[in-house]
């Protein structure tokens, strides 16, 4: 059950209280630098983070955020394109030669490796390491992964890593630049899969276990010259990586420089001004709201605001199995009473994106237009709603308790749903959850309120792990659920079924678009975001596009510097 | 601070030093003036709240989403953080609230939860204080090292940790009895020692060798005598909550939305400082002014019942 | 020509309290005045008054010394008399002597206000001194601290430091007042012995008329800030002219331990707020 | 002497084993699940039983809390087998966030803290206790008047609006200063001053103006005292008067109060830090807060109490150092 959105769209962006914002038209500015400057190598390119990077280790590296960094650091079997826009989101070789052959009705998974991989100590990497690596994410003691290696292997409902349990049979190594993945169902798009962190090669003598969080070996073109967590992250040239076996990375800065946990306002701030070692700077998290006015108003700065598309929907959460919430018209009345602009507005307005009125945002292939429940400009429709639930008989109003991040934006944006509900008679409690055990918390059936404050990216392009994971009712977990809505509708379920079944990705995507509507009707969640980023860039910087599968962060391995 | 000898010195002293002459008393009384009538001003401004929010047409809660430019972040329209004829002092970035009522409204809230944790730690204070400096003993041992152990606590880290654990509900009733419960050892070390001199002093000594019994002894004699310095405490002890309410609401552990507090008026206007600096202005102002109010009313308070103290 | 002269001294302090008003005497070389009276009565602000120690308040008249008004001096003037040629005893002496310094060094330390030598041998100076006032040990107790001697002890400290300089006035404030009997004695005797060896002149100021009659050549008596009655001991305590003194007389025996007078320690505070 | 100083910090160890099981237990019944912290995300059932069996969380709490003393005297070793971590002494856990040794942790933010702390304690020592004793000197004139309104009002100054109007004005609209941001002292002087002046003034600002009545008042007070007519009245010139005699008493309360305020700050000047997010120690107290990691606010808070502690221990110390009176009596 994927959920790289959670940090990527709520927790972790909020935890510092700036908020991520986004351009409006989703012009891609730095795409055109990217060609002329392709070539200068050298420099030190500096990256001002708000946020931590949660975790280096390739077995639990599951934000978005670091798997934008980790790129720079490990390759995996498969990759996205390096590409700004929609097509970033397709998958390419990385590692391996191509992005998988499928056998056995896609249950039986085959990669090669490239020839001439090497480790930063410049050895050669093989297919043992690759199995090792994702061997590592069944260990118990390394949590926070994706759990696809689990659910999907042979035998891994039972296997306890390979500190516990030696070598898990469903992985094949017949030769040192050969891996077999023999999966348990049929998984049409384990290749996409495979460009996930967790698909990165760790060397066995490597490893220390926990402690590999802190240096994971390099694969990649850099490597950890230093890392304090909550401080800074340091990347110098892997001399041993080799550009000719990578189709991907560029690898110009000769060092990286990546400050952790900086104040929102100050990265803004230091990013208009751009002095000194600034200008080789870029901002790692989406401009804030305070910092809209400034940058709008000056066109020298306006063109260095690269805004990147996202496959991020922000959404609420309606629990259907709670009270009144049962009652699909007072659902729906809900979603005619919010004031999504308003919403909008606590991100910093149109920059942050557009309105959502659907689940799956346009840049997911099967998205349909649509908007069931439509009020001019977004702000709302009382009228409609208050009648929708006088004929829910609760005209009276009612009462709810909304899960909210205790984080600036979070505090904001549970505000605007207050504000948006007393205008229909319904009266919000806010339930503050810290930001890290946020997701954790509304995970949990039991500490789950009427409403969360809700968002999903999918872990790769494409509707398969988006709806299906959302809101399936099936899914529905104890912990760590992902269906916050507890949704549990059983035809929907079957034809989530259906779906999964058919051979065409194509259809499957328009049949997805479909089902959006056919669960829109229903109003389990409130769609009301379609993220975009907007990201300030310093005047040195080049090849800055704003990449759809880091929701619209920067592609690290592309950016270079002015010679 | 030093002990009036007679009951009702405390205060007889603070009538008469209001209307003590020379240049420096009147100038520090024509301050005390000022922040006198300051603090009357705000206090019944957050008692009549609703009816002056009601008289500007606003609330401190409704979005205004009109007063704001979309386009340049949520920024208000017009400059000046978006004062006008509908919003008085203006409105807040990103949702439009109105900041008039809203810092009205936290004023309510900041005030009261300050007014409120100061009589719990001066009421706690004094009793405990009494008890351990009046019957010394075991209940002075044992309630000293409590207060010493209160005081080496890294108190402010404390309080958020403990805040922040806490549960959602009743934040104001909570921030009350954590500040009261901090703050009580400074009264009672104060109201201890007062309490121990007093239970020797001649009167005392006087009362008892009459056949008083204790409560007599205590209620009687040693109590009203420790009026003056629980008077200069508590006035000090305001600010200090106030201030410290302000700083846990500011690091997001105070109250909690839509309930607007000074502190958190002000965190909410951190990343705009830039953009809208009238939006943290305003409310640290008020704060600002409010807390300097007070202390310029305890220094009154304390100058009066202590004419040796000497602006300490 | 007497070596002080005191006439029309007034004292009003910031309050508007008169301490003392229009009060006249003078005191000759060698010789001891008691200046007696009840607490508040203005004794010891005249003594005060002689050294230029009160802060803040209004004092009119002429304090004359060997010629100089006091009154007038200038405060370097002032400064070069105090303890080199007047020197003062203070009734409590635990308050009176710095806690934190030892008691050799603040002897030294007033011998080195008025003698430039080196700070060696002026210790040496303070040991001579302690020695003198009747303290054993003195080598050792010179390193002492204040609070580590007992009361008559630090009179007798007190006593070393305003002799050390060999004043030509010592003015001596209720120096046994705090003291008990036996103690009191002690000092009134080593003080006696003192004043005969040096030739010092003393200006005693006591509210016991019992220390009187020992010690004083001649008796001002004082009540509310004035002179009430003046005259050689002897007639003084034989024909009192004035009731008061009579009264002051009779009340001698019974007074053996007395109140504190908190005159001596209260006015500067006031005076200067 | 020595028995006192063994003595002093024998119950400054005491009162640190009070505050560590209090800390300890308000975090026991801390609803947030530990287990369910340190497991982060997609988590199961079956992984939380084994983090809390890791972390020692099905044992009794008395279990746990002498589990975390052995740690932090001897060091322990968390989990079993392969996997197992070993957490050196002095150990206060591992941060859920970042896996990070708690007191390496602190130990990295602690320079940034102490930067911040001492560069405001000399500032405001010099400033406020010289503006004090000035004021003590001359009372009643126009300076004396002018600084402790000035004092007034600086301690009625909320450090975030200092905080924030500083940086609106000195950062954004005069650009004479960078944003402040953590410089190493060694690395680069000029940096390390110019992004600490703010912090700096923001916190001597606060302190000055209560150092500076707290110097007047102990001036006042000891001016008064008969030692230091006695001191006059042996022809002292007035510096001497006033420097050996008058304030040396005077400046033993404001020693004591220094060394408490002190060692708060050491403990993270918690607002400062945030304000001007710089990653110090009370930085690291309000992110852990902030985010519910437990071993971290423990860890923190611990710390900031030991500092605390210890300079109680020293301010007694020192106090005794500087009065006789006291170290006879002991």
């Amino acid at each position: 059950m994927a959920s790289r959105t959670r940090t990527a769209s709520l927790g972790a962006s909020l935890i510092l209280g700036l908020i991520a914002v986004a351009g409006c038209g989703g012009a891609h500015g730095g795409a055109a630098d990217s060609q002329a400057a392709g070539t200068h190598r050298g420099g030190t390119l500096h990256v001002l983070s708000t946020i931590d990077l949660e975790h280096l280790d390739p077995a639990r590296a599951y934000v978005t955020s670091t798997q934008d960094v980790v790129r720079l650091v490990y390759r995996t079997l498969t990759t996205y394109a390096a590409a700004p826009g929609r097509a970033g989101s397709s998958i390419v070789p990385d590692l391996a030669t191509d992005t998988g052959t499928p056998s056995d009705g896609a249950k039986t998974w085959t990669f090669h490796l490239k020839e001439g991989l090497k480790y930063e100590d410049g050895r050669a990497i093989t297919a043992a390491d690759i199995r090792y690596g994702v061997e590592r994410t069944f260990a118990p003691e390394l949590p926070e992964g994706p759990p696809y290696a689990r659910t999907w292997l042979a035998g891994g409902a039972s296997y306890q890593g390979p500190y516990k349990g030696g070598d898990l049979a469903a992985i094949a190594t017949p030769d040192d630049r050969t891996i077999v993945f023999t999966l348990n169902r049929p998984v049409a798009d384990f290749g996409s899969a495979a460009a996930l962190p967790m698909f990165a090669p760790v060397p066995k003598d490597k490893d220390t276990g926990v402690g590999y969080d802190s240096r994971p070996f390099s694969s990649g073109p850099y490597k950890i010259d230093t890392f304090e967590p909550k401080k800074q992250l340091t990347l110098v040239r892997n001399e041993s990586w080799d550009q000719k076996t990578d189709d991907v990375r560029k690898a110009l800065p000769d060092r990286i420089e990546i400050d952790l946990n900086l104040d929102g306002s100050v990265v803004d701030q230091r990013m208009i001004a751009a002095q000194g070692e600034d200008a080789n700077a870029v901002a790692f998290e989406p401009i804030g709201p305070a910092s809209v006015a400034q940058v709008q108003t000056d066109p020298t700065l306006r063109a260095r605001l690269i805004t990147g598309e996202s496959e991020n929907t922000r959404f609420l959460s309606l629990n259907t199995r709670r009270g009144q919430l049962g009652n699909v018209k007072v659902r729906q009345a809900i979603a005619y009473a919010i004031d999504k602009d308003a919403l909008r507005l606590t991100r910093g307005g149109p920059i942050a994106g557009d309105l959502a009125t659907t689940i799956l945002p346009p840049s997911v292939a099967g998205h349909v237009d649509g908007d069931p429940y439509p009020s001019k400009d977004g702000k709302g429709d009382p009228d409609k709603a208050r009648q929708l639930l006088a004929e829910a008989g609760v005209a009276g109003g009612i009462d709810l308790t909304l899960d909210a991040p205790a984080t600036n934006g979070g505090k904001a944006q549970a505000e605007a749903i207050q504000s948006s509900l007393a205008k229909v008679g319904i009266r919000v409690a806010v339930n503050e959850v810290s930001g890290s055990s946020y997701w954790s918390t509304v995970g949990n059936t039991a500490q789950e309120h009427d409403m969360v404050i809700d968002g999903w990216t999918p872990d790769w392009p494409g509707a398969s792990t988006y709806l299906p994971i959302v809101l399936d009712g099936r899914a529905i977990t104890k912990q760590g659920n992902n269906n916050r809505a507890q949704y549990d509708s059983s035809a929907v379920n079957s034809r989530f079924d259906q779906i999964a079944a058919l051979p065409d990705a194509n259809a499957a995507n328009a049949a997805y678009g479909q089902l959006d509507g056919q669960i829109m009707a229903d109003a389990p969640v409130v769609p009301f975001l379609w993220d975009k980023a907007a990201i300030l860039v310093g005047p040195n910087v080049v090849g800055a596009y704003g990449h759809v599968g880091y929701v619209g962060r920067l592609d690290l391995v592309s950016l270079g510097l002015r010679g | 601070m030093r002990a009036p000898s007679t009951r009702a010195a405390p205060l007889r002293a603070l009538l008469l030093r209001t209307r003590s002459v020379g240049t420096r008393s009147v100038l520090a009384n024509r301050a005390t003036t000022v922040s006198l009538v300051a603090i009357l001003v705000l206090l019944v401004a957050a008692l009549a709240a609703p009816v002056l929010t009601a008289l500007a047409g606003t609330s401190p809660t409704a979005f205004d989403t009109g007063a704001l430019d979309a386009n340049l972040g949520g920024l208000p329209r017009g400059g000046f953080g978006g004062i006008s004829s509908a919003h008085w002092l203006g409105v807040e970035p990103g949702s439009g609230r109105d900041l008039f009522a809203r810092i009205l409204y936290g004023t309510r809230v900041s005030l009261l939860i300050a007014l409120a944790a100061t009589a719990v730690s001066v009421v706690l204070g004094t009793v405990l204080g009494l008890v351990a400096g009046f019957f010394g003993g075991w209940a002075d041992a044992v309630i000293g090292r409590v207060m010493d152990l209160l005081m080496s606590f890294p108190s402010l880290i404390f309080m958020i940790a403990l805040m922040s654990v806490a549960p959602a509900a009743n934040r104001e009733l909570l921030l009350v009895a954590v500040l009261g419960f901090f703050g009580w050892p400074y009264a009672g070390r104060i109201v201890r020692g007062q309490a121990m001199s007093l239970s020797r002093r001649e009167f005392v000594e006087a009362a008892r060798a009459l056949g008083a019994n204790r409560r007599t002894l205590l209620f009687g004699e040693v109590l009203p005598n420790l009026a003056g310095p629980v008077l200069v405490v508590a006035t000090l002890s305001i600010p200090a909550c106030v201030a410290t309410e302000a700083g846990l609401s500011f690091l997001g552990v105070g109250v909690r939305p839509p309930t607007p507090s000074w502190g958190q008026l002000i965190a909410q206007a951190v990343p705009w400082y830039a953009a809208d600096p009238l939006y943290f202005l305003l409310p640290g102002a008020l704060l600002f002014g409010t807390v300097l109010a007070f202390n310029v009313l305890g220094d009154a308070v304390r100058d009066a019942l202590d004419p040796r103290g000497g602006g300490r | 020509m007497s070596l002080l002269e005191v006439s029309e001294l007034s004292v009003v302090f910031g309050n508007g309290v008169r301490a003392v008003d229009r009060l006249s005497f003078d005191l000759d070389r060698g010789s001891t005045l008691c200046v007696v009276g009840e607490s508040g009565s203005g004794k010891s602000v005249t003594s005060l008054a002689i050294l230029g120690l009160l802060p803040g308040a209004e004092v009119s008249g002429r304090i004359t010394f060997d010629g100089v008004n006091l009154v007038a001096a200038r405060p370097a003037e002032l400064r070069a008399l105090r303890g080199e040629r007047i020197a003062i005893v203070f009734q409590d002496a635990l308050s009176a002597l710095n806690p934190y310094y030892q008691v050799g060094f603040q002897i030294a330390e007033a011998y080195r206000a008025h003698r430039r030598v080196p700070m060696a041998q002026a210790r040496r100076v303070a040991v001579r001194m302690l020695e003198r006032v009747g303290i054993p040990d003195p080598e050792r107790r010179a390193r002492e601290y204040p609070h580590q001697f007992s009361g008559g002890m630090r009179q007798r400290v007190m006593i070393a430091m305003a002799l050390c300089l060999e004043p030509e006035l010592l003015i001596a404030d209720e120096p046994t007042t705090a003291l008990d009997v036996t103690v009191q004695a002690q000092i009134l005797g080593l003080l006696d012995e003192l004043r005969r060896e040096t030739g010092t002149s003393v200006l005693f100021v006591t509210h016991d008329m019992g220390v009187v009659a020992g010690l004083a050549d001649e008796v001002l008596v004082m009540r509310g800030g004035r002179a009430v009655e003046r005259g050689p001991v002897d007639r003084v305590f034989a024909e009192p002219a004035e009731p008061y003194t009579r009264a002051l007389l009779a009340c001698v025996p019974r007074i053996d331990r007395p109140v504190p007078d908190r005159l001596a320690t209260v006015p500067p505070m006031e005076a200067t707020r | 002497m020595i028995w006192y100083t063994l003595r002093r910090l024998g119950v400054a160890a005491l009162l640190l084993l009070v505050i560590c099981a209090l800390t300890f237990v308000i975090f026991y019944v801390m609803p947030d699940d530990p287990a369910q912290q340190a497991c982060g995300k997609a988590c199961g059932p079956e992984r939380i039983a084994q983090i809390r069996d890791t972390l020692g969380l099905d044992r009794p709490l008395y279990h746990q809390f002498g589990s975390y003393l052995v740690g932090v005297f001897a060091g322990r070793t968390y989990g079993t087998g392969a996997l197992s971590v070993h957490c050196g002494f002095p150990c206060l856990g591992f941060s859920f966030q970042t896996n990070e040794p708690v007191w390496r942790l602190l130990v990295t933010r602690l320079p940034v803290s102490v930067s911040i702390a001492i560069g405001a304690a000399v500032l405001w020592l010099v400033v406020g206790v010289t503006a004090g004793v000035i004021s003590a000197l001359r009372r009643g004139s126009l300076w004396d008047r002018a600084a402790m309104a000035a004092a007034l009002g600086g301690i009625s100054l909320p450090i975030y609006l200092t905080a924030l109007l500083f940086q609106y004005v000195l950062v954004i609209k005069l650009g004479w200063l960078p944003h402040p941001h953590a410089v190493s002292l060694f690395v680069d002087p000029l940096a390390w001053v110019q992004s600490m002046i703010m912090p700096w003034t923001t916190l001597a600002l606060l302190y000055a103006g209560l150092y500076a009545r707290l110097a007047r008042g102990e001036m006042v007070e000891s001016l008064g005292r008969d030692f230091v007519r006695t001191a006059r009245a042996k022809g002292l010139p007035e510096r001497t008067v006033v420097l050996r005699h008058a304030l040396r008493p005077a400046m033993t309360p404001v020693v004591t109060v220094f060394g408490m305020d002190l060692g708060a700050l050491l403990g993270g000047a918690l607002i400062t830090e945030s304000v001007y997010g710089l990653p110090g120690v009370g930085k690291l107290a309000s992110d852990a807060i902030n985010s519910a990691d437990q071993p971290v606010i423990l860890g923190v808070t611990l710390f900031a109490a030991g500092f605390i502690v210890l300079a109680n221990v020293a301010v007694d110390l020192v106090y005794a150092l500087l009065d006789p009176r006291v170290r006879h009596a002991t």
